[in-house]
């Protein structure tokens, strides 16, 4: 039982938890923060795969701007709890049937599809530090530049539609 | 020069329609009716030219206009055949035919339509040749549906009366269904002999290469189902009183000379078939003797005057039929001659007398006529003394030979015979006394009317009650002309002229006894007694039934005529309904469907996202789970 | 690669115009921007060529598709001009975004590399969320922007999962690498997973059977203009991707996945056929009929290598039949909230070119000879029978005799019924689209062959 | 450095990932805040990001985390337009509860 | 110099007449017909003339689909009964007023267009696509023009178009499963494909039920009264006329030659189900009270006939199938047109409200009496020329066929007359009925003028189609 093995079940009893937390807290300002802690076992893991600066992206995009934005709009239209009324309960026993349904499935395929076992080559030198990263995200011919360059048409039509939705129509012409 | 000739004896009456049906009106009434008596006048002298032409050459004129039908087994062309025994009929037909246009004249002067009266006559004519002189079955058929149609028209001539409709219906309807019967004999004919032509056909079948047994008897009995039809014989007879609804002329030219006849030339003319098959003939002979008692047995209570002679006149076919069945082909067609002769002058008669009393028809309501016409009492008592059989007479003769070739043939159908003519006699006779004799029972009114018919009427009556007692000498006994001038028709049968043996004699007596003692019954009830007989109602027991015909007619309406109608309203009502409402089944059935499928879009988008992970679900482990 | 970068600088341009206030100018510029696009992809026409690293790869078959897409956006575009009229201020916004969902579509259709696949899946659908939430003020439209954007969120997770699978097993996202290791011997279970969770999104998108129960309510919720951008073009891009993948992925067609399509064709064709027969909402009919169409599409995934020319003339022939039909749609409903069968009524009378164009565009639909439809569903047949599954076309046949059913009630409509509201003039672009569009149809039903060499 | 997989192995991180996964979408069905759906939408998206760099360490390449950054811009795009959505909703209905977006059915 | 020709010219009428006008479109709509009528009677000289007016076109190459036409002997008959048949039932209907009159000629010389190119294609898919253009048309006509109350009208015309239109399809699958074995849809590609036993069954099967609903036979027949009575009597007369001949000709042109083993094995069955059709026919029209119910349901005992005759499978049966053919066209349009003449004065269609006809209007009485007569195929009529020789075919197959098959003439004598009885004769109407215009008497009288000539001497037709007939009964028979 390595260190590194028992880390990771820590990280991931960690985020199994948290998520399961968030689903089902009554409270959604609750459920926020134990999404945030979520997201930071997830960066966790990152740095257990040595991916620091996918560890760093990850808080600050997910920690730092979706769930500031989700908290936002929880603030915005002031929720709080006693107003969460809960799905009839034959919806929410079909929805966990359905649900575990799926899982096992999915989980037995994988264990019966035997993984190569046996030991994972090592390439030696880093792949994934920045400078590596930085080659092969916008390297022209053997990397991803024209998907980077099409994220920004997906963010910019992200920007529109935002503004678009929530413009006052005002009058002027 | 021949073609021409016969163009011009069929096309005659032809042209004589076209005119009256299309320029009647503007010709105004004399000049349709004369137009259309000299028409069938031509045809009749080109009948006479061919006819004495026929007698010495002995050769038979086959014309070929052009090819008709084709068909794969057989060549189907439109042409004619004069021979002995299609000219021999055209004789009489267009004799008589002639003589009643004359008559018709001025029997239908004060119909505003005669115009088309004639026009029709004129077309009824034309097919009748056709019928006689077309050189194969098929040409024949279309005279025999021709006729059918001019007697549908006819008789139905007074439209505005609808029972008079119904009667051309069923009359229509019956020849049909007999017509059905000769198309079906047409089939097997052309296909087991390859040929429809009467002069191929005659030679291949005397020829004896190509007979089938089994084909033969059943082609016999189509063919004689299609004669039956025409000619009134046992189950299609009923058609023939009811067409007396139609003016008497055409009850005289139709019903009594010309179209009836039809089927026994049609078996004549193909009487090489029916030799072949003995049980059909002995089947025609029995049904012809049966037919003529039933008929005979009818008239005898019968009040109206058109009715009996009707009925007489399905008797006397079934005299005729009874001949043909027993293979005595000329002394049949002796008969048709005689009773044309005398059942048209009987006709012709009792026109002049309806016409006489404004068309009244019912006998209770005549009587003493004797002195007010003369001439018409006298031509109907020799038709009706021709008729009954008695001496001189041409009825004597016919009738005699078919009861002696019936006394050899099969003793029982003579006896039936017998007892036909003894009841001819008798209701003859009545219908003589109860229109001639004791005092008239009909109105004041007509009283006074009282007048003999003009001229035109009485003329072809005289000529043709002169026919009926001139009418026997063509085939006596002894030398007959007949035989000798139809022998050349039948090549195979050797001529056997009746020898006046002892039996011949004994069988003349009886007969001649019958008659008598037949007019004497009549006499005695109707002339001493001066019984007339009573309103309808008062018919009680067997006369109640003979009257109505042992309800013949209503049998035939319950076994046909009500359930097809009541099967067309099933089928209308329920089939129909029922077809369609199944075909608009799958229509609902969709929308049905598709009305529940509405309800399973319940709008919630959990609902949505369950059946998506469902989906999912489902097929993930189809394809990946192997159980 | 060049069509991509004209586009996206189309829409910028668009956005330029917008600060510039030159709005009047933008829906000429875009179309004629547009046009020009077109050709320049046209003369592309032939050249097999990858761009960046095999991102982008240009063949006949993204050539062709990526024209149609084109084309059926310049009548989008030409439609949006009218149907924004009431809010002008956002006109360039609006005509923004139907040429980037246009990128994504070229992208989702000319991609070499899984990545590009998902930013133009991403592009596409985000965009498509906004439009359908765009009239802001509309109940409808928003219920309808919320449910495709939580259905669509849903689906891209499931997508990005099976990317994540198929990258596992083969260790790139280049499709050329990813075919040629799909059909080595010892390879992890879990491309195949991979690749069907992908066809299981993309399913979503096009609204086969078990994933279609978006799609009546969405049309139906949202505006017009965005039913027929979804209905035309965003239909025909997902099948198009869908039949690219499984051809480029080159992942060994099993028996199993085979029933798997036939069983998802059946369902989606009957279903779809039925559902429609009660509809009195036509947006809500069209969708059906569409759910019905994905199912007919799906016959030509069962064989690939012969069935690509059949997609594109399908796929032609069902989309300029759904603009043509839209373009009245638009013209008849521009005025009352609810497009019910009701507002159609006498319209033979009242508009007959009109009336005339949707009779035609809808007997194209059918399958009636003469219009391309007819040809379409042939070509589909033949290609079927090849394939061996005579009993998937006749139960093929006999749903199209139901979808008879339901165009003909809106014929019926048209022509049977008293006009009850009479009509005033029609914007000329609802009409010039309209007859081009269905003339496009009988064009290609008239010279099938025009279309069918392509590919 | 020897790979971290060597000791944890790759299967388990499949595992997590699917069991994060299977959360996520039991999230989504459960919930009736549209909030909360959001964010169960998140953890199904940051579940895949896990797989996808356990698979990079796995080939030893930078692929897949150049993905995860494509995939994190997708999320945050993704959650702009659908909180944008939600406002929209909620001017209109009050509510943000998934259940009475309803009445587009039949 | 080709058939083609003919195909332009029904086109170019149907467009000029839509161009034309409301007023003038009548005038040229006759004109085009005769034009048309004179174009196929030119091209039958130089067909005669042994001139060889085939065409054939490359049109689509994926699938091999090549715009062919044959014209061959039984092609043009069914031409003449197009051409002839047109110019009446457009002159026919110049007695009513008809609203948005250019859609509505426009629309008849499309169906005749449309009809033309079935007979001629030779090309599996072109026929199919003729076939099925034939059918919008009178769609159209039936619902747009036709009578009666329009909810009713549109369930019985939707009804009638989607049946057509279910069994046309069965038989697109069965031509796309003949292309998949070969190759082409070239009418003698399919000829000379053998395929097995059970194949060929399935195929004709498949074409079965397409001209089952088109002819129509028994059971699939309920929608033909329904349309008839609601269609305009123009619709009815285009639908009985030339319509139910499309069925019938495909069955001799494409049906029986392409799986002849299967029609010879259940031979017995179908020419069962055409004489059931017969009696069936027969004995429903009897209680009808609508004049155009009537009539409809004796076309269906005449056409069961004429299927009956085709499926006996012998030059015979053929012969007299398609004499047959052109027989009735004739006689039913004059009937339905009579049916027309009657409205128009009395407007009504129920037969117990007419009667007393003959009085008022003799000349009408005595036209409408031959065509009467005709139906039931009095001899001398063309009607007696193609039932005979049917009869004459069905009882080289049975006898028993035959007599049933006769039965038609009795059952047919007892509804045409009663029909006759009660809507001409008895007593006078008090609806004045005046006696027929110069364009009905026109019509009535062309139509009687055909039946009579073709009646004595049918010879130039039965010369016309025997070669065709013959060569189809070699492929049959190979």
């Amino acid at each position: 039982m390595s260190t590194v093995l028992i880390i990771f079940y820590v990280l991931s009893a960690v985020t199994l938890s948290t998520a399961f937390m968030t689903i089902f807290s009554r409270n959604p300002i609750h459920s926020a923060i134990y999404l945030v802690i979520c997201f930071f076992s997830i960066a966790g893991h990152y740095l257990l795969f040595n991916a620091q600066f996918l560890a760093l992206v990850h808080i600050i995009v997910y920690s730092g701007a979706i769930m500031i934005l989700l908290l936002f709009t929880l603030m915005l239209m002031n929720l709080n709890k006693e107003d969460e009324v809960h799905k009839p309960r034959l919806t929410r026993l079909g929805a966990v049937f359905s649900v575990l349904a799926t899982c096992g499935i999915l989980l037995s395929i994988f264990l019966r599809s035997k993984p190569i076992m046996g030991d994972y080559d090592t390439t030696g030198e880093d792949y994934q530090s920045i400078k590596v990263l930085g080659k092969v995200l916008l390297d022209q011919d053997n990397g991803f530049m024209i998907p980077f360059e099409f994220v920004s048409v997906l963010l910019l039509v992200a920007m529109i539609g935002a503004v678009l939705l929530s413009k006052k129509e005002n009058s002027a012409k | 020069m021949d073609t021409t000739l016969a163009l011009v004896l069929i096309l005659a009456p032809l042209f004589g329609f076209l005119l009256n049906i299309f320029f009647g009106k503007q010709l105004g009434k004399t000049l349709s009716g004369a137009i259309g008596t000299f028409t069938v006048i031509v045809s009749f002298a080109v009948t006479l030219y061919f006819f004495l032409n026929i007698t010495e050459t002995n050769q038979a004129i086959q014309v070929k206009l052009f090819d008709w039908i084709a068909i794969s087994d057989f060549k189907v062309d439109f042409g004619f055949l004069l021979d002995h025994l299609s000219l021999l009929w055209l004789m009489f037909v267009t004799g008589i035919g002639a003589l009643i246009h004359l008559y018709s004249i001025s029997y239908m002067h004060d119909d505003e339509n005669m115009h088309k009266f004639f026009a029709y006559l004129n077309l009824f004519v034309f097919f009748m040749i056709s019928l006689v002189i077309g050189s194969n079955l098929l040409i024949m058929f279309i005279g025999w549906e021709g006729v059918g149609l001019c007697s549908y028209l006819l008789i139905g001539f007074w439209y505005k009366n609808q029972d008079f409709n119904d009667a051309a219906k069923k009359a229509f309807i019956m020849n049909r269904i007999g017509d059905l019967g000769l198309l079906v004999g047409i089939f097997i004919v052309g296909f087991v002999f390859k040929t429809i032509d009467f002069a191929e056909l005659k030679t291949i079948v005397l020829a004896g290469t190509m007979n089938n047994e089994m084909w033969i008897t059943i082609a016999a009995i189509a063919l004689f189902i299609g004669a039956a039809g025409k000619s009134a014989q046992i189950p299609l007879y009923t058609w023939l009183p009811d067409a007396m609804a139609g003016p008497t002329p055409v009850s005289a030219l139709i019903h009594a000379a010309t179209m009836v006849t039809a089927g026994i030339f049609m078996i004549t003319r193909l009487y090489f078939l029916f030799d072949l098959a003995p049980l059909v003939q002995d089947a025609i002979a029995i049904i012809g003797a049966i037919t003529s008692l039933v008929a005979a047995t009818i008239a005898l209570v019968q009040t109206d005057i058109k009715k009996v002679l009707a009925y007489s006149t399905v008797s006397q076919l079934g005299l005729m039929f009874l001949a043909l069945g027993m293979g005595a082909y000329e002394i049949a067609v002796f008969h048709v001659i005689t009773h044309a002769f005398f059942k048209a002058c009987l006709f012709l008669g009792s026109g002049s007398v309806i016409h006489a009393l404004h068309n009244e028809q019912d006998m209770r309501k005549m009587g003493g006529l004797r002195k007010a016409m003369p001439i018409t009492f006298i031509t109907m008592l020799l038709s009706s003394l021709a008729i009954s059989g008695i001496f001189p007479l041409a009825g004597f003769w016919s009738k005699d030979e078919i009861l002696m070739t019936a006394f050899h043939g099969n003793p029982v159908l003579w006896v039936i015979g017998s007892l036909a003519s003894i009841f001819t006699a008798f209701y003859m006779f009545r219908l003589m006394f109860l229109t001639f004799f004791n005092d008239f029972r009909g109105t004041e009114e007509q009283k006074k009317h009282l007048h003999e018919s003009p001229a035109l009427i009485t003329f072809p009556l005289i000529v043709l009650a002169i026919l009926a007692t001139v009418g026997g000498l063509i085939s006596l006994p002894g030398n007959s002309w007949l035989n000798h001038y139809l022998a050349p028709f039948f090549p195979n049968k050797e001529h056997i002229a009746h020898a006046l043996g002892q039996t011949e004699y004994i069988l003349m007596a009886i007969a001649t006894v019958g008659a008598l003692v037949g007019i004497g019954v009549a006499y005695a009830k109707y002339m001493k007694q001066n019984q007339v007989p009573g309103a309808d109602a008062t018919f009680t027991g067997i006369s109640k039934v003979l009257y109505n015909k042992y309800y013949v007619d209503e049998i035939y309406d319950a076994i046909f005529v009500k359930p097809i109608n009541a099967l067309s309203n099933f089928f209308r009502d329920f089939v129909e309904v029922g077809l369609s409402a199944f075909v608009f089944g799958f229509g609902k059935v969709a929308n049905e469907l598709s009305f529940q499928g509405k309800k399973l879009q319940t709008g919630s988008i959990g609902f949505y996202l369950f059946i998506f992970v469902i989906g999912f679900c489902a097929i993930i482990s189809y394809l990946f789970i192997e159980l | 690669m060049t069509t991509l970068i004209a586009i996206t600088g189309l829409g910028v341009l668009c956005l330029i115009f917008e600060i510039f206030n030159l709005r009047k100018g933008i829906i000429p510029v875009t179309i004629i921007g547009l046009l020009a696009t077109l050709g320049l992809t046209m003369s592309e026409y032939g050249t097999e060529a990858s761009y960046y690293n095999n991102m982008i790869v240009v063949n006949n078959f993204s050539v062709t598709f990526s024209s149609l897409f084109i084309i059926l956006t310049t009548f989008i575009v030409a439609m949006s001009h009218n149907f924004y009229s009431n809010h002008p201020t956002k006109i360039s916004d609006f005509i923004a975004i139907k040429i980037f969902i246009l990128a994504g579509a070229i992208a989702m259709v000319s991609f070499g590399n899984l990545a590009m696949y998902f930013l133009g899946l991403e592009i596409l659908s985000i965009g498509l969320y906004v439009l359908a939430a765009s009239e802001r003020l509309s109940l409808r439209s928003n219920e309808a922007g919320m449910k495709y954007f939580l259905m669509g969120a849903f689906a891209s997770g499931i997508v990005l999962f099976g990317i994540c699978l198929v990258y596992g097993a083969m260790g790139s996202f280049d499709v050329a690498e990813i075919a040629s290791l799909s059909r080595s011997a010892e390879l992890p279970a879990w491309f195949f997973i991979g690749v069907v969770m992908i066809v299981i999104g993309m399913l979503f998108k096009v609204a086969a059977v078990p994933f279609h129960f978006w799609a009546p309510d969405v049309y139906e919720g949202s505006p017009a203009l965005t039913t027929a951008t979804m209905s035309t073009l965003v239909k025909v891009v997902a099948m198009a991707t869908l039949f690219k993948l499984l051809v480029v992925l080159n992942a060994e067609m099993t028996y199993a996945f085979q029933m798997v399509i036939v069983v998802l064709s059946i369902a989606s064709m009957t279903v779809g056929n039925i559902m429609a027969l009660r509809q009195n909402n036509v947006k809500r009919m069209l969708a059906f009929s569409g759910v019905s169409h994905a199912g007919f599409m799906l016959m030509t995934l069962l064989s690939l290598s012969t069935a690509a020319g059949t997609l594109l003339y399908y796929t032609a022939a069902y989309s300029l039949a759904g603009i043509a039909a839209f373009a009245v749609i638009l013209y008849v409903c521009r005025h009352n909230e609810n497009e019910d069968i009701v507002n159609f009524h006498g319209l033979g009378k009242t508009n007959p070119v009109l009336a005339a164009v949707l009779t035609g565009a809808l007997l194209s639909m059918g399958g009636i000879p003469i219009f391309s439809g007819f040809f379409a569903k042939l070509f589909l047949f033949s290609n079927t029978i090849e394939s061996g599954y005579l009993f998937l076309v006749i139960i093929a046949v006999i749903n199209s005799i139901i979808s008879i059913g339901y165009y003909f009630k809106l014929i019926l409509a048209m022509y049977g019924k008293e006009p009850n509201e009479e009509r005033t003039a029609t914007p000329v672009l609802y009409y010039a689209v309209a007859v081009i569009a269905i003339l496009l149809n009988i064009a290609i039903g008239f010279f099938p062959s025009l279309i069918m060499d392509l590919m | 450095m020897d790979n971290v997989l060597n000791h944890i192995g790759i299967e388990n991180y499949i595992f997590l990932s699917v069991i994060l996964f299977c959360i996520g979408v039991f999230g989504v069905l459960y919930r009736r805040n549209a909030i909360i759906v959001f964010m169960s939408i998140e953890i199904m998206l940051n579940a895949v990001n896990l797989l996808f760099v356990a698979f990079s360490t796995y080939h030893q390449d930078a692929n897949g985390q150049v993905f995860v950054f494509f995939s994190m811009a997708v999320a945050a795009a993704e959650v702009a337009v659908g909180l944008a959505i939600l406002v929209a909703v909620f001017r209109n209905i009050g509510s943000i509860d998934v259940a009475n977006l309803k009445n587009l059915k039949g | 110099m080709d058939i083609s020709l003919l195909l332009i010219i029904l086109l170019v009428g149907a467009i000029a007449t839509f161009l034309a006008g409301d007023k003038m479109a009548s005038k040229v709509a006759l004109f085009f017909g005769l034009v048309s009528l004179g174009c196929t009677l030119y091209l039958l000289s130089l067909f005669n003339a042994g001139q060889n007016l085939d065409l054939t076109m490359a049109w689509i190459t994926k699938p091999v689909i090549s715009f062919s036409l044959k014209a061959d002997g039984l092609a043009f008959a069914m031409l003449l009964l197009n051409g002839i048949l047109t110019p009446i039932i457009i002159l026919s209907s110049f007695g009513n007023e008809v609203k948005n009159a250019k859609n509505f000629y426009a629309l008849i010389l499309f169906m005749s267009f449309a009809m033309a190119g079935t007979f001629l294609a030779s090309d599996g898919l072109l026929y199919y696509i003729f076939w099925e253009l034939a059918l919008i048309p009178i769609y159209f006509i039936a619902l747009i023009w036709g009578n009666g109350d329009a909810e009713e009208r549109k369930k019985a015309v939707v009804k009638f178009f989607i049946y057509t239109l279910a069994g046309s399809l069965f038989m697109l699958t069965a031509f796309i499963y003949l292309y998949s074995k070969a190759g082409s849809f070239q009418l003698e590609a399919l000829y000379n494909l053998d395929l097995s036993a059970d194949e060929q069954l399935w195929i004709f099967l498949a074409f079965f039920f397409a001209y089952a609903v088109k002819i129509p036979l028994i059971p699939f027949h309920t929608w033909q009264a329904n349309v008839y009575q609601k269609a305009p009597t123009v619709g009815t007369m285009l639908l009985s006329g030339i319509m139910l001949k499309m069925g019938l000709y495909s069955v001799i042109r494409w049906q029986l030659p392409i799986a002849p083993m299967a029609a010879k094995e259940y031979m017995n069955i179908f020419i069962g189900l055409g004489i059931a059709g017969v009696i069936y026919g027969s004995i429903v029209a009897l209680r009808q009270r609508d004049i155009k119910k009537l009539l409809a349901y004796s076309s269906l005992a005449h056409v069961g006939l004429i299927a009956a005759g085709t499926y006996a499978l012998n030059l015979d049966g053929f012969r007299g199938a398609v004499l047959q053919m052109m027989a009735h066209g004739f006689v039913v349009v004059g009937l339905f047109f009579a049916a027309e003449i009657i409205y128009r004065r009395l407007d009504t269609r129920i037969i117990s409200e007419m009667g007393g006809i003959r009085t008022q209007a003799p000349a009408f009485a005595s036209m409408f009496m031959i065509l009467v007569f005709a139906s039931i195929s009095l001899p001398s009529t063309f009607n007696f020329i193609g039932e005979f020789t049917v009869l004459y075919a069905l009882f080289q197959v049975d006898m028993w066929f035959a007599i049933l098959g006769g039965l038609t003439i009795i059952l047919g004598a007892y509804y045409m007359l009663k029909l006759y009885q009660h809507s001409m004769l008895g007593e006078t109407n008090t609806k004045i009925f005046k006696d027929v215009t110069f364009s009905e008497g026109l019509v009535m009288v062309s139509i009687i003028g055909v039946i009579m000539f073709f009646g004595f001497y049918p010879k130039p037709l039965t010369d016309l189609i025997t070669p065709s007939l013959e060569t189809i009964l070699l492929q049959i028979n190979r």
